[in-house]
């Protein structure tokens, strides 16, 4: 296995995206304020666009321009913008959620990394080193923003933890296998788009009948009463 | 058809001297308890003077009510042109084996405890209770009895089992030693004798089979009288003919007849007296340790088994 | 403009038309007549198929098969009888005020375009368009789950979307592992990479590694669709709080597509892991299917005890019986792969048909409280005869299809796992107590004083109901050569 | 074929016309019940003609799988149990149109009691037809879930529906183990064709699992203890002509079921399987007569006695393998004629008594015995009908009863050729209670005819009881002489069955028979002989005799009539009589442990009207109930209870609780993959 200083800078650079990336997924766990929240989740959709847009310089793939500017715009600008302009209205701007056991959290989140990195060790015959560490990166990412809405009862840093595991499965695509077929990558954008868009509804109607975004409070349907 | 009149006599002859084994025990009862005895064929004077009256019959009845003396005077006639009085192998011997034969006094019970349940007195359903209560558990005793004696003769049909016998000459069994004893228990029980039940007495807490025929008069009663005694010469007869047939004719002929006769009437007398004695020296038991003594007929009939299985046959 | 654009564009056409329509009266007409138009279109896509074999469209993007194409047939079918159903349906929820003119509106756009997005997954070549029209499945349905706005409908719905939401993002992990193995193969533009016939026929060369991978987030994220037990908790909510058509649709439809979905995915692992036994149990996929599908059974079939609403009830059914779909998906073999097309088939067309019963029977009680649905059969004689006679269907009892399917799996089973009949047989009874003792109450006996009789359309429920005998008694013989087709495609062996 | 084919196409016809005519009038019910009557003639043609076809008659319906379409066969076999079907359905069908007269203005639509009447009858017919797994597990099911509906019929009684539910529950339970069963024996065989199954070859090992598997299955069926709890509760629940079908006919597809599996379809026989069914049919038999003793509703206790009489068959089929296995033809060949014998008898007198009480049931709307009595007085015909049927299930010659009994023990009798000593020793045993069954049977039937047709009666509805119709009568006339036709006629039936037990053990007994029609010898002329007709003859003539000779007497001075003279207690009344669980009261002391009896006396004294005159009441509540319901169904029921509210604890409700589902799903799958 070849190290790291023999590899063309491109790929040094997609790696010191991909730690980047992995890094804004731990503030995102480690993060408490909404505003926060949304602005890290931001950053990552950034840095996704970057590695996009890096990727597409180096292997010269015209359509991964194009997702890389999607990305920015839908990622990086319009959710987040959204995102922040419902918590100006649900007037949740400066709610801090309390989180238990948050160094416990943190470790678990690197315990999830080791994992990933076993999980995606088996790959390493059939590729170059960065497309392995892509995926195991782009798993890691997965898992953490699934801990992330696990560990929050705060129905908005669930729909930002959705969304980051949006961002991971887009950078495994983009970087192991530089970018889906561009009618998936329209379809996928769409759903994203849309799915922001429902989210927001649901904002609204969760605060009309339970007046909160607790979804904790979401404890009416359940099988053990007794 | 020679066959079948001889037949008929012996059954007529069975019948006829029936009554007389009943006075012959009771003289004999009466003479162990010093008593002054009615003459032997006291009985047949009864009978005589039931079917000479005329009959009541209570008004709540059925015509059930008036057809079971029939029946049962019917079934105990059939059953006694079964066995083997004085000469084996008769036609009518065929007609029914031993099981058969009970089954003809379950026939009869049958009809006796519905005539009782009819005229809807409190009597007559505590009889036929009673009754059924006891004889369904005298069934399996006296199966088993069968049971082994039908494996050790290979045979449930009475002329056979008589062959067997005789031609086997005499062979000390162990099981029959048993069977013998549960059978005579089961007889006793079956007949309604003490210390089963009291034919005697017309006490509530004693009286079974006397309960069932309260309202029974006249000629009715006389029937169920007569197929009662018939009963138990029947089953006297069957205990002679299974454990003691010697004597009885083989070949049909004046001399055997006549022998056979004498023979099995010396044995019933014997038995008589052993019944007479029995009932002397015993007492009546409570309705509810009938189950026991029964149960105890019942082991002595599997222990007759068992020792059929093991002993004799390995 | 040929039969398989057609079934699509109708639906995809309907749902905008229904958009502009509104909340007119004849809404709901539209609404039957362009499922109708639908039903039509993929008749007739059927039939070029059974006459010409599988085809393609330009571009590739979809390919139709004997697999899909009965699974088709059936969509388009039960979006039609659920439709007619839901005319009077809907109707008597407008006049008890539960919804308003902006929820109709809604509620037909949305009710087309979730028929077209199942259409598309079914038909589409695209393994990547396939995950996009999941997903577009789910965003479809999600308002229409909290149509009611009640606390448990929004509840239910929001559930439903994280949950799907979250599952199907696993979906689309698996799928880029896919198109990360397929784009190694040299020869392969990346654009056609993705295209399930390509990689079938490619599946051999395919790395194993990755492709368990694959699977492994697939079977998660298609299978949190399916229900698969410990995934399925979205799934009675949603069934329970939407409005009874929708659960008719989900429960009927959506189900089957997503269990598609992960067949269609098996395949490939299959071929993969059979070219290379050597490193790997090449029954792997069907091993995770098998423990899934007993799992979900059984666990289900429990979950029945203790219901107290009707439509969860039978959704903990639907449940119960994707479990053993899965199951027989997983034992493989020619014989338990009819066995659970021919279960696909008739589950869809009896649970429909008890949905919509259910829905009437709750508008007759006004509640779907099962304590409070008393003597159907007394109140009105069609409702209570069609929820028994269906269930005892659903329940597995001969003359009715479903008998049959199930008979097929457990001779399956029978032949190549002796031992795992026992809880399958252990399942079925403690699942068919489960169901009857909850229904006979509501059907039999003395209606409970709020009990009215309501204006029902029962056509759909008598059709399935026949159908379902039909296949009971007989499979005619153009569907079992379908379905035996469909059994090679899948096992590479057939039966007749 | 084709006739036999006719059967279940005519009983549909009528499920069909129950469909056409709904609330019919008299026509409509007449056409139905007409159409079922036809389809019995059918099955019972089609069943004589399969009985004595040399070759099976074989044929096909293009329904079923497309590899498999339905096979049917008529052999002796199931001719004899078709022939049977239609023997209890052409009565039932005369039974059907007076007694659902009155449904017409009841509550529930006797549309529904026609169509699944119907369906019933033609699943049955098809279960004897059958000839591959498929056909056989359709009809069957068929036939459990149309009865299901006819036992729910009238569901208003929260009992009726209990009993539906518990039949259904258990019948479906049974018939996965049947399929179980198929399945085993198809995957030794390789199809699904009885033929292919017969010639599988069979391990003992898993043969003896399908015997195990069939005995479970078609005993719950049969009602065999412990699994026949349902038997009980769904008979009474049931109107009173389809509780003669199930009782008289569907058991016995249940014992057909039996028979195909333990004679035909599986090759040998070990001689285990014969003592586990000698065993269950002794429990059956014992445990049915004495639970059936503590009833007081007649057709529960009816029902109890099915129990009791599939005990006695089972018995019989026990002995049959058991003799089969150890290389005794002739002997198996007993045992089976003895059992099928039984069958038959079992389906005409049950039948029989079950329109007894159905026609009591129509006229009094009474099922308690303790609130009948003297209906003897106010329906005769009836009464003697019930009296035929209570002597024929008394196992009392010269009926029917009996020589089915008396040839079970004859087999008992040949036990001694057995080579295990510790069989010879027990079986004995087994016999011994064979016959304590039948004398408790014999018992109990004293007291169902005496406490409801004799005595005085004990309500008003039973006071003015009337006769019931033509209609009614006839079935149960039909019925009666039947039983006694089948009791007489021996020799000719034990010939008819010959051909079944050729088929299935390899021997017929042509000797039993050799001495022409009135000699029934089973083993041989020395060993044993009957000779029924003899036996009827001689009652006669005995007391006919007596009875002509005492003519004159009669004439002279003629019977008079007195009220009862009861040792001289007076002034009798309804309320002084022997009731039915006073009659039963010695022997629930004798076997006070088999049941589970709560017995409680509360005497209230109420002081009316001043010290001097102060009444005591005394109220005495008995309550008799089956142990097995705690020993086994309860404890069932407890624990699956148990595991669905643990199943049900992952149903939290919290969304984030659902999300660590799919995570750790997640993460164990991946760790399991690599």
């Amino acid at each position: 296995m070849q190290s790291l200083d023999f590899l063309p800078l491109y790929d040094q650079g997609i790696l010191v995206l991909a730690a980047l990336v992995l890094f804004t997924s731990f503030a995102l766990l480690g993060q408490t304020r909404m505003f926060g929240l949304i602005t890290v989740f931001a950053w990552q959709g950034g840095l996704l666009a970057a590695t996009t847009a890096l990727v597409a310089y180096s292997t010269g793939q015209r359509h991964l321009y194009v997702s890389a500017a999607l990305t920015l715009g839908l990622k990086a600008l319009f959710i987040p913008w959204m995102l922040k302009r419902f918590v100006i209205r649900l007037g949740i701007r400066h709610e801090v959620e309390v989180l238990g056991r948050h160094a416990l959290v943190l470790i678990a989140g690197a315990a999830l990394v080791v994992f990933s990195y076993y999980v995606a060790l088996p790959i390493v015959r059939l590729s170059t080193l960065v497309t392995r560490n892509a995926i195991a990166v782009s798993l890691a990412i997965v898992l953490l923003s699934m801990l992330l809405m696990i560990t929050r009862r705060q129905a908005l840093s669930q729909v930002v933890g959705f969304m980051a595991i949006e961002n991971g499965l887009f950078f495994a695509a983009v970087v192991s296998t530089f970018g889906m077929p561009m009618v998936v990558e329209l379809g996928i954008a769409f759903d994203v788009l849309v799915a922001a868009v429902l989210f927001g509804v649901f904002f609204f109607q969760l605060r009309d009948t339970i007046d909160s975004l607790d979804v904790d409070r979401l404890s009416r349907l359940t099988e053990n009463v007794d | 058809m020679i066959g079948w009149l001889l037949a008929l006599l012996q059954t007529l002859l069975f019948i006829a001297s029936a009554p007389l084994l009943a006075g012959w025990i009771k003289r004999l009862k009466c003479g162990l308890e010093n008593r002054a005895a009615p003459p032997v064929w006291q009985p047949y004077r009864d009978l005589a003077r039931l079917f000479g009256k005329n009959v009541v019959v209570a008004d709540t009845t059925s015509w059930l009510f008036r057809l079971a003396p029939y029946v049962i005077f019917g079934a105990a006639v059939l059953a006694a042109s079964v066995v083997p009085l004085v000469a084996t192998h008769l036609p009518t011997s065929a007609i029914a084996d031993v099981i058969v034969l009970v089954a003809f006094f379950a026939l009869a019970r049958f009809f006796q405890a519905l005539a009782a349940l009819d005229a809807g007195t409190a009597f007559g359903g505590m009889g036929a209770s009673r009754e059924m209560t006891i004889a369904s558990l005298a069934e399996p005793a006296m199966l088993l009895v069968v049971f082994t004696f039908a494996v050790t003769a290979n045979t449930t049909n009475l002329s056979t089992a008589v062959d067997h016998t005789l031609g086997g000459g005499f062979v000390l069994r162990p099981s029959f030693i048993f069977i013998a004893l549960a059978l005579l228990m089961v007889a006793v029980a079956e007949t309604g004798r003490i210390p089963v039940d009291n034919p005697a007495t017309h006490l509530e807490l004693t009286m079974i089979h006397e309960a069932m025929v309260l309202e029974y008069s006249g000629r009715h009663l006389a029937l169920i009288e007569w197929a009662n005694q018939t009963k138990l010469m029947i089953y006297g007869v069957l205990f002679v003919d299974l454990f003691i047939p010697w004597g009885i004719a083989y070949e049909i002929s004046a001399a055997n007849v006549a022998i056979g006769a004498a023979a099995v009437a010396a044995k019933l007398a014997f038995l008589g007296l052993v019944l007479a004695i029995s009932e002397t020296v015993m007492a009546k038991l409570r309705l509810f340790r009938v189950p026991g003594y029964l149960g105890f007929a019942f082991m002595l009939g599997f222990l007759g088994m068992l020792s059929h299985v093991i002993l004799e046959v390995g | 403009m040929n039969a398989l654009n057609l079934t699509l564009v109708l639906p995809a056409a309907g749902a905008v038309a229904l958009g502009v329509v509104g909340d007119r009266p004849f809404a709901a007409l539209v609404n039957v007549a362009v499922s109708a138009a639908t039903l039509v279109a993929s008749v007739a896509l059927a039939l070029g198929v059974l006459e010409t074999g599988p085809a393609t469209s330009p571009g590739r993007l979809l390919y139709i098969d004997a697999f899909n194409v009965y699974l088709v047939l059936l969509t388009a079918f039960v979006g039609l009888t659920t439709a007619i159903f839901s005319r009077p349906y809907m109707a008597h929820e407008r006049e008890r005020g539960r919804v308003g003119p902006r929820t109709m509106r809604l509620y037909h756009s949305m009710y087309q375009g979730f028929l077209f997005t199942m259409l598309l997954a079914l038909t589409s070549n695209n393994l990547g368009v396939l995950w996009v029209a999941l997903e577009a499945a789910t965003l479809a349905t999600v308002l229409l789950v909290s149509l009611y706005r009640t606390p448990e409908a929004v509840e239910a719905a929001w559930k439903y979307f994280i949950l799907c939401g979250v599952g199907i993002a696993q979906a689309l992990f698996g799928t880029v592992l896919l198109y990360f193995a397929q784009e190694r193969l040299v020869g392969i533009a990346p654009s056609s990479a993705l295209l399930w016939q390509e990689m079938y026929a490619a599946a051999g060369y395919l790395d194993p590694t990755v492709l368990v991978l694959a699977f492994a987030f697939l079977l998660i994220g298609y299978g949190t669709k399916v229900g698969l037990v410990p995934l399925h908790n979205w799934l009675p909510d949603a069934h329970s709080e939407g409005p009874t058509p929708m659960s008719a649709v989900l429960s009927g439809l959506l189900l089957n597509v997503a269990l598609y979905a992960v067949v269609r995915v098996k395949m490939i692992v299959d071929g993969s892991l059979a070219a290379h036994s050597d490193q790997y149990n090449p029954q792997l996929a069907g091993h995770l299917l098998m423990g899934f599908g007993l799992l979900s059974f059984s666990v289900a079939s429990l979950f029945l005890h203790r219901q107290h609403d009707v439509k969860r009830l039978f959704s903990y059914s639907s449940i119960e019986h994707m479990g053993l779909m899965t199951f027989a998906f997983g034992v493989g073999g020619p014989l338990a792969t009819f066995g659970a097309l021919l279960h696909m088939t008739v589950h869809s067309l009896t649970k429909s048909a008890i949905f919509v019963t259910v829905g009437h029977a709750a508008q007759i009680a006004g509640t779907q409280t099962m304590d409070h649905i008393r003597g159907l059969i007394r109140t009105q004689p069609s409702v209570g005869w069609g929820l028994l006679i269906a269930t005892a269907a659903i329940a597995g009892f001969p003359p009715f299809g479903v008998f049959t399917s199930e008979f097929l799996l457990l001779t399956a089973t029978m032949q190549s796992w002796p031992w795992l009949t026992v809880p399958l047989l252990i399942g079925l009874g403690v699942a068919f107590a489960g169901l009857f003792r909850h229904l006979q109450p509501m059907v039999y006996g003395e209606p409970t004083e709020n009990m009215t009789a309501v204006r029902v359309n029962m056509t759909p429920v008598a059709v399935h109901l026949a159908l379902v005998l039909w296949l009971g008694l007989a499979i005619p013989a153009f569907l079992a050569g379908w379905f035996d087709t469909a059994t090679r495609l899948i096992t590479g062996s057939g039966l007749l | 074929m084709n006739l036999a084919l006719l059967a279940p196409a005519l009983a549909i016809a009528s499920t069909v016309m129950g469909l056409l005519v709904p609330r019919a009038g008299a026509r409509g019910r007449f056409a139905v019940f007409g159409l079922l009557g036809l389809s019995g003639l059918a099955a019972l043609g089609a069943g004589i003609d399969g009985l004595f076809a040399e070759t099976p008659r074989l044929g096909q319906l293009p329904l079923g799988l497309p590899w498999l379409s339905w096979h049917l066969r008529l052999d002796p076999l199931s001719g004899f149990f078709l022939s049977l079907i239609g023997l209890v359905l052409v009565p039932v069908s005369l039974f059907g149109p007076g007694y659902t007269r009155e449904f017409i203005h009841g509550r529930n639509a006797p549309a529904v009691l026609y169509v699944f009447t119907g369906l019933f009858v033609a699943g049955m017919q098809l279960v004897v037809l059958a000839d591959d797994a498929f056909m056989f597990m359709v009809a069957w099911e068929v036939m459990s879930l149309a009865s299901y509906f006819l036992v729910a019929f009238e569901h208003q009684h929260a009992a009726n529906r209990r009993a539906a539910f518990l039949y259904l529950l258990m019948a479906h339970v049974g018939a996965l183990a049947i399929l179980l069963g198929f399945g085993v024996l198809a995957g030794l065989g390789g199809g699904f064709t009885f033929d292919a199954m017969r010639a599988a070859p069979q391990g003992i090992g898993w043969a003896s699992i399908v015997f195990a598997l069939a005995l479970t299955g078609f005993g719950v069926k049969a009602g065999l203890v412990p699994v026949h709890a349902w038997l009980p509760e769904a008979h009474p629940a049931a109107p009173s002509h389809v509780s003669a079908l199930m009782s008289g006919v569907m058991l016995k597809v249940a014992v057909y079921g039996f028979v195909r599996f333990a004679f035909d379809l599986l090759s040998v026989p070990h001689w285990g399987w014969g003592v586990a069914a000698l065993l269950a049919g002794s429990v059956s038999a014992l445990l049915g007569v004495l639970y059936a003793l503590m009833q007081h509703d007649l057709k529960r206790l009816l029902a109890y006695h099915s129990v009791e009489n599939i005990g006695i068959i089972f018995i019989g089929l026990g002995l049959s393998l058991l003799f089969t296995a150890s290389g005794a033809p002739l002997l198996a060949a007993l045992g089976l004629v003895a059992a099928l014998y039984h069958t038959v008898n079992h389906a005409l007198f049950k039948a029989l008594l079950f329109l007894g009480a159905g026609a009591i049931l129509h006229t009094s709307h009474e099922r308690d015995m303790e609130h009948m009595g003297g209906l003897i007085h106010r329906m005769p015909h009836t009464a003697l009908c019930f009296l035929v049927g209570c002597i024929s299930i008394s196992a009392l010659p010269p009926f029917n009863g009996f020589v089915s009994e008396w040839l079970t023990f004859q087999t008992f009798l040949q036990v001694s050729l057995l080579e295990s000593g510790a069989l010879r020793a027990i079986l004995p045993f087994a016999a011994a209670l064979l016959a304590l069954t039948g004398a408790l049977a014999a018992a109990c039937f004293v007291k169902v005819f005496g406490v409801v047709f004799l005595g005085l009666p004990r309500s008003r509805n039973v006071r003015h009881a009337r006769e019931v119709d033509r209609g009614m009568r006839a079935a149960q006339a039909c019925l009666a002489c039947l039983c006694l036709l089948f009791g007489v006629f021996a020799v000719p039936v034990v010939d008819a069955l010959a051909p079944i037990a050729k088929m299935l053990v390899g021997a017929d007994l042509a000797h039993a028979t050799a001495r022409g029609w009135l000699w029934l010898t089973p083993v041989a002329p020395q060993v044993a002989s009957y000779s029924a007709p003899l036996v009827l003859a001689g009652i006669a003539l005995a007391g006919g005799i007596i009875s002509l000779t005492r003519h004159r007497q009669r004439r002279v001075h003629p019977v008079r009539r007195a009220s009862p003279w009861d040792c001289g207690f007076g002034g009798l009344g309804a309320r002084m009589q022997y009731t039915a669980t006073a009659f039963a009261m010695p022997i629930r002391r004798i076997f006070e442990p088999v049941w589970q009896i709560q017995e409680q006396v509360e005497r209230t004294t109420s002081d009316a009207g001043g010290d001097d005159e102060r009444a005591t009441v005394i109220h005495y509540a008995l309550h008799v109930d089956d142990r097995l319901w705690k020993l086994l169904y309860e404890p069932v029921a407890r624990w699956i209870h148990w595991s669905a509210r643990q199943a049900t604890r992952i149903q939290t409700g919290r969304i984030r609780t659902y999300l660590i589902h799919s995570f750790l799903t997640l993460l164990v799958l991946l760790w399991l993959i690599t």
